[in-house]
């Protein structure tokens, strides 16, 4: 049998450090690198960088990476979900239309809102499977669909577009604050007793850290991550999910469920909306027809700065996760730095082209292209 | 002494209204000589909103300028702003007794369900029966209060009345004509600022009923001006927006200096401007009114 | 001579309006290689599909080992131990050549009842696979878009090898090919044929079909023209059944006869 | 030499007549019908189909068809730019700046913001070019950098961000009346005073015909889509738009200059968005930085109803006209109709899901796959 | 012998770190069909890349008609007349046959000082040229996706011979053909080289070199194994060039000698 030879005289040597550095996360790192590098620089007595801070860009991030994960699983599966800020404004609307219009028991609002956002991620996939179109029309059309209802139900219902008192409703609820709820609150009162971070110094608080511990959100964030990124490279589908968005027509023919495994991520883009959506009405209280405007792109330029493929088949959770992450401290950090605020636009697509350059590069490299 | 105050507002960076309310903190800055800074969520997003309200804190400026546009959302950072030892003022949106129950120090503002019932209760007096509300941010829920308020003070259900017109000039416009021509016993207007109102003076004069229909509108701007003084529009109701981030600026800068501090919460609004003195209002509409 | 392990009866496929096989029946026997021929648009790759679980017939019966079967897709085709090269490559340019090389099979291990994906197992195996296929790869985390097309198609025939347990079809997989690498897929065919696996190898050369065919069959318009065995009909006569017959004679003169 | 035979025993006969009837715009004729029909059923006496009432539904539609027809073209091509929305904005914005700002010439304002809103234009299709990122990407990025400049400029140079006094600026203007007039006065007048359409009744133009003119708005909608639908079906450029959209690696082979096809179609768009802002501001005399919201979206719907495809290659001008026709339809019908207003989005993405599907089972008709 | 219509001369071609042509040089000549061969990878697309205009060479000199000639992009060569059916067809399924035929080749006629796409003469001549070629369209109208594969090849043959004035390229035309279409597609060629056209063919399969070509260029990991006259080399001779040597020989043996 012919052997082909072991070197190839005409590919010409890349080295092996150049080689174990390029890989799909490696925009992400360097633009996690550079954006804390300035902000070190030019924001560091501001407190950003102080507990409170910390926690304030934290959080932001942690809101962005909760539905990047999602934004990317679905990505990488060859998808995208332009619905996703509209879910959030309506999975939100629809628990305070259960929980506190008709009283329903917080847990039972939670788990139908669940059922049914879970429900039209399905939706959205099952027409895309079906009819082929793209997914970035079926999408806007949900987009419109639900942020129609998400003002219409409440405005019917209620005459208004803005619904409280959930909090209240969810109190001593089971399971609200696996949500809304923090932990760890101990560690965070001995961390201010010992002086390690700020005290409120006055108010019926007085004495207790600035920072009580560590919200519901960012758990469910790096839950999140973690799954989605074990789901990814450690698992069999993990494997599908490249293939679907690889190449669907390759991937069936190879025996790859690819219907199931678009669907699935739908459905799983939903999950993380609602996710996002109900995390933030136990914590603020209130659901409102403007939640969520525009989280469709935030999550895709999250993903897109961590390196994953427009076009599918390519990318990494942790890649997103460092968008999101990049994303969080540029909006906040930008804030803390006193730019003028109509400028952080400006910015966001700066870095969102740098990125995209960048990655492009990278991935150019991985695939041979140069 | 170097004061920093940081003023957080709900609007999104597309909300030409709040331009006022930065000139009136940049000119409060000037004057006082402290430093001020304008922040807003991008979207409008209530929530994004709160994240800022926290950021602000965490960056321990000496006094936090902020609207209550959802109190169940901002209640909790403006509380925690508040008892980390930073003085808060609540402006614009919200009510003297939110303002009281998050510890802020003072509200300096127009309530917005109020102004639309006075608003509603002065139409009522000048003969409306059936009205339409151009509302062009039907997403914001606090601008809606003043169509419900409005409602309320003429005294009719709320129903249809208000039209989510979206932003574009042109559609608002049309769409105003296409309700009036469906609905022609509609004889009152109200539109929640600028961006409702110019387009629908255009449509007003466009089919003719300029001057004939009764037509009232939040804010001030410079076509709105022209339209009260050519009689298109009856009157504006003006919440003062310069007010409302002057005096705070300028409230918290002797609170911080010399712990002076104003007994009462200040009622920037509502002022109905009509045809009568309208220079002032014209030359500095959109920039300080 | 033993059982037949496909038995293709009287099979058809419509698509919308276009009839693509009107009635085809076929037996792949263990241990042969069953060589399909047919013009472009004959039906070729449409039949072995309806084999592998792409398509469903549209009529017809399919008899596995004797049993009717029902594919619904190609995982339970690939569980029965049929292994497909498609005509055009079932390959994912992004994805590492031990991913590819797995892709829809891959091997599971469990953690805490879990059931992770052996990456390990499957590194190792892809790259002894390759090894014997003698195509070197730089690791088994090296994506297939980097390889040539030649060697893309060694790593799709190497994945079918592996999996085809009982049958093994490869579509027109020497058309790109080179001769060095064709005769690497030919030899490949006779040694998996001596295994005991039934092959079904389509393709437009004649020669190439001659070389290691056991049995060839000729489709034409989505119909077939008959089974003949090796030894009963000359490579002259196989051309002229795929050519449809005589109009060819002026042609071969004009040109040499070496079609 | 072999001759195939004429006819194909493998096809099913087809229709001729049902061959006549399939092209791309029949979707949108399809739902012009529809819609129509609906409202003609239910909203014949609002006065949505008197003279007043076709204007008004005309202005609007003729508005998404300015937009439409560069969005179409852009699209056919194989790309598309999400920066239109944006590009609205700051293109008024610019003309406001140089116009009333720095008093400018009238003309000399409109021409210099056409100059370098192509340009922007022109930006955008080198940076996909060169870079080969999808052009969702990097015209997202310019979404969000256009909009940020559209609010920062007014605001630092006048403290404001609406600038009105455009009107008066343009006042005795040559170039201005191109876009901001009305013509055909003395006709309706005289339509008017024969009683053919009607007259106003009371207020302070009582007498006069309640439609007066035509906007040029609609003229430039009219004179675009001549424009589009003749370099489309009549030219060899529009045989390269549809080459390079439908493949560009065998265009580019075939002699195609893909690359200056793709730039100039953004221009093209670009052009379209900055004739809507010029027409927009001179009817209402002020630029805002809130101007063009999402009309990225409502251009590429209106085209996608109209039966063009996402990934390009297909479509028609004649088509994404009547979708344009159809959204300004729906959108004004709804309130003749006294449909509650917050449901037109959920109409919207109805009809867009409907309109999509209706399309692809025609294409697949066309293209022979069904 | 007339002199060369083409000389490329010692052509280089990198991309990024893959060295794709290590210096080519092949002389085409009116009249003649000058055949390319090698394995995957050879180079032999890229080669003909650089002369179609698509690719710029790294290094080396291209001649046309004697003279130092740079094509900037692919309608330099058509305007010279070089016409190229790409390995990769250049036919967009969405769009019809008549506009593909003369996609980047638009006819045009002047109305009112304004050029317009002829589209009344496109239509004819496609429809009679495709006549001549055996293919009888529904209409030029049809869209170019209804065809087979092998229909598609041929109005890429085609459209190529219509505008190859001086030069027609074709790169691999046989590869997915059935036996029918392969004679249609040699006689093409031996028809246009019969005018004058110079045509340079590449194939993997010596059978069809043998049939049609008078010179034959082996190809080589981007490097050229010299240039043969017809007569002065045997199919044997060049299958082994092609195969790069012996180790073929053992293979040939259990394989009946008959790759
Ligand atoms: N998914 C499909 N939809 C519609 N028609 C199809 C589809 N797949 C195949 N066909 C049609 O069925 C017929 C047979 O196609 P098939 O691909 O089986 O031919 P083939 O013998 O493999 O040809 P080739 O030698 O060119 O590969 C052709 O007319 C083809 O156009
Ligand atoms: N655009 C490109 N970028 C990078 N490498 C390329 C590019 N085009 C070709 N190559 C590489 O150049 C080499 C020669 O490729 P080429 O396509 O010319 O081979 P070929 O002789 O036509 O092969 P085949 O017979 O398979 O068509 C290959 O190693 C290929 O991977
Ligand atoms: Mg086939
Ligand atoms: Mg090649």
């Amino acid at each position: 049998m012919a052997v082909t030879d072991t070197k190839d005289e005409r590919i010409k040597e890349t080295s092996r450090f150049r080689q174990a550095l390029i890989r799909p996360e490696l925009g992400g790192i360097v633009g996690t690198v550079a954006v804390f590098t300035f902000f070190l620089l030019f924001a560091f007595d501001s407190g950003m960088f102080a507990a409170q801070g910390v926690m304030n860009w934290g959080i932001v991030s942690a809101q962005f990476m909760i539905i990047a994960v999602g934004a990317c699983l679905l990505m990488i599966a060859g998808e995208f979900d332009l619905s996703v800020g509209s879910m959030i404004g309506f999975a939100g609307m629809m628990i305070a239309v259960f929980g506190v219009v008709l009283a329903w028991p917080m847990w039972m609002a939670i788990i139908i809102t669940f059922v049914i956002c879970l429900m039209i991620g399905a939706l959205n996939g099952f027409i895309v499977i079906r009819t082929g179109l793209p997914s970035f029309i079926v999408t806007l059309a949900f987009l419109f669909i639900l942020r129609g209802f998400t003002i219409y139900i409440p405005q019917t219902l209620e005459s208004k577009t803005i619904i409280g008192g959930i909090r209240d409703a969810a109190e001593g609820d089971w399971l609200a604050p696996i949500f809304g709820g923090k932990i760890g609150a101990p560690i965070f009162q001995w961390l201010g007793d010992a002086g390690i971070i700020g005290v409120f110094e006055r108010g019926n608080r007085m004495g207790e850290p600035v920072v009580d511990g560590i919200p519901m959100m960012m758990i469910w964030a790096l839950i999140l991550i973690v799954f989605g990124h074990v789901l990814l490279t450690r698992t069999r589908f993990g494997n599908w999910i490249y293939a679907s968005g690889g190449d669907a027509e390759s991937a069936r023919n190879s025996g790859v469920p690819v219907n199931q495994v678009k669907i699935s991520m739908f459905m799983f883009t939903a999950f993380c909306a609602t996710v996002f959506a109900v995390c933030q009405v136990m914590e603020f209280g209130s659901a409102g027809a403007d939640r969520g405007l525009l989280k469709e792109f935030e999550a895709i330029i999250a993903v897109v700065i961590g390196g994953a493929l427009l076009t599918g088949g390519y990318g990494s959770v942790l890649g997103a996760a460092l968008g999101a992450l990049i994303f969080g401290v540029v909006q906040q950090g930008l804030f803390f730095a006193g730019v003028e605020s109509s400028l952080f636009r400006v910015f966001l697509g700066i870095i969102l082209l740098g990125a995209v350059v960048l990655n492009t590069y990278i991935r150019r490299v991985i695939t041979g292209e140069r | 002494d170097d004061l920093t105050y940081i003023l957080v507002s709900h609007a999104p960076d597309s909300d030409t209204w709040w331009n006022t309310i930065k000139n009136g903190i940049a000119l409060a800055g000037d004057q006082v000589g402290v430093s001020v800074e304008y922040r807003n969520p991008p979207t409008g997003d209530i929530a994004d909103m709160a994240r800022i309200i926290e950021q602000a804190a965490a960056s321990s400026p000496d006094g936090i300028i902020t609207t209550l546009a959802d109190f169940d959302v901002l209640q909790g950072p403006i509380t925690a702003a508040v008892d980390q030892g930073i003085d808060v003022i609540i402006m614009n949106t919200g009510t003297p007794e939110q303002a009281r129950e998050v510890g802020a120090l003072m509200y300096v503002g127009q309530p917005e369900y109020d102004a639309g019932f006075a608003a509603g209760q002065r139409a009522a007096g000048e003969g409306v029966t059936k009205f339409l509300c151009v509302n062009h941010a039907i997403q914001q829920p606090t601008v809606g209060e003043r169509c419900r308020g409005y409602a309320d003070g003429l005294g009719i259900e709320l129903g249809d009345a208000m039209m989510d017109s979206g932003t574009d000039p042109a559609e608002i416009k049309n769409k105003v004509l296409a309700y009036l021509s469906a609905n022609p016993d509609v004889d009152g207007i109200l539109t929640l600022g600028p961006v409702s109102a110019d387009p629908t003076i255009a449509a007003l004069q466009e089919n003719g009923m300029a001057g004939d229909i009764h037509f009232g509108t939040f804010d001030l701007g410079e076509e709105i001006v022209k339209g009260i003084k050519d009689g298109t529009i009856n009157w504006g109701i003006d919440q003062q927006p310069f007010l409302q981030a002057y005096m705070p600026v300028v409230i918290l800068a002797n609170w911080d200096r010399y712990g002076v501090l104003p007994g009462n919460n200040i009622n920037s609004g509502p002022g109905f401007v009509t045809k009568d003195g309208l220079a002032k209002v014209e030359e500095f509409a959109g920039e300080f009114r | 001579m033993t059982t037949p392990i496909i038995q293709m009866k009287n099979i058809e496929k419509h698509f919308g309006s276009v009839i693509a096989l009107a009635g085809v029946s076929v037996d792949v026997i263990p241990g042969e290689c069953h060589c399909l021929l047919g013009d472009n648009g004959a039906g070729k790759s449409t039949f072995i599909k309806t084999m592998s679980g792409v398509h469903q017939p549209t009529a017809g019966e399919i008899l596995f080992e004797g049993r009717p079967m029902h594919f619904h897709d190609p995982r339970d085709a690939m569980a029965a131990g049929i292994a497909t090269v498609h005509q055009h490559l079932a390959m994912i340019p992004l994805m590492s050549v031990a991913r590819n090389f797995f892709m829809g099979n891959e091997p599971v291990k469990k953690i805490a009842g879990i059931s992770f994906f052996d990456r390990k197992l499957a590194d190792d195996i892809t790259m002894s696979e390759m090894q014997k296929m003698g195509i070197n790869l730089r690791g088994p985390d090296q994506a297939v878009g980097t390889l040539s097309g030649g060697e893309r198609q060694t790593v799709a025939i190497a994945r079918a090898v592996h999996f085809g347990a009982k049958v093994l079809i490869l579509d027109e997989p020497t058309s790109a090919l080179g001769v060095r690498q064709t005769s690497n897929v030919l030899a490949t065919i006779d040694k998996v044929r001596k295994q005991g696996v039934a092959v079904v190898f389509i393709t437009h050369n004649v020669r190439h079909a001659m070389a290691v065919g056991d049995r060839f069959t000729v489709l034409n318009r989505g119909q077939t023209l008959g089974t003949a065995k090796r030894g009963e009909i000359t490579p002259e006569e196989l051309q002229d059944l795929m050519a449809g017959g005589q109009e060819l004679a002026t042609l071969e003169g004009s040109l040499g006869g070496t079609v």
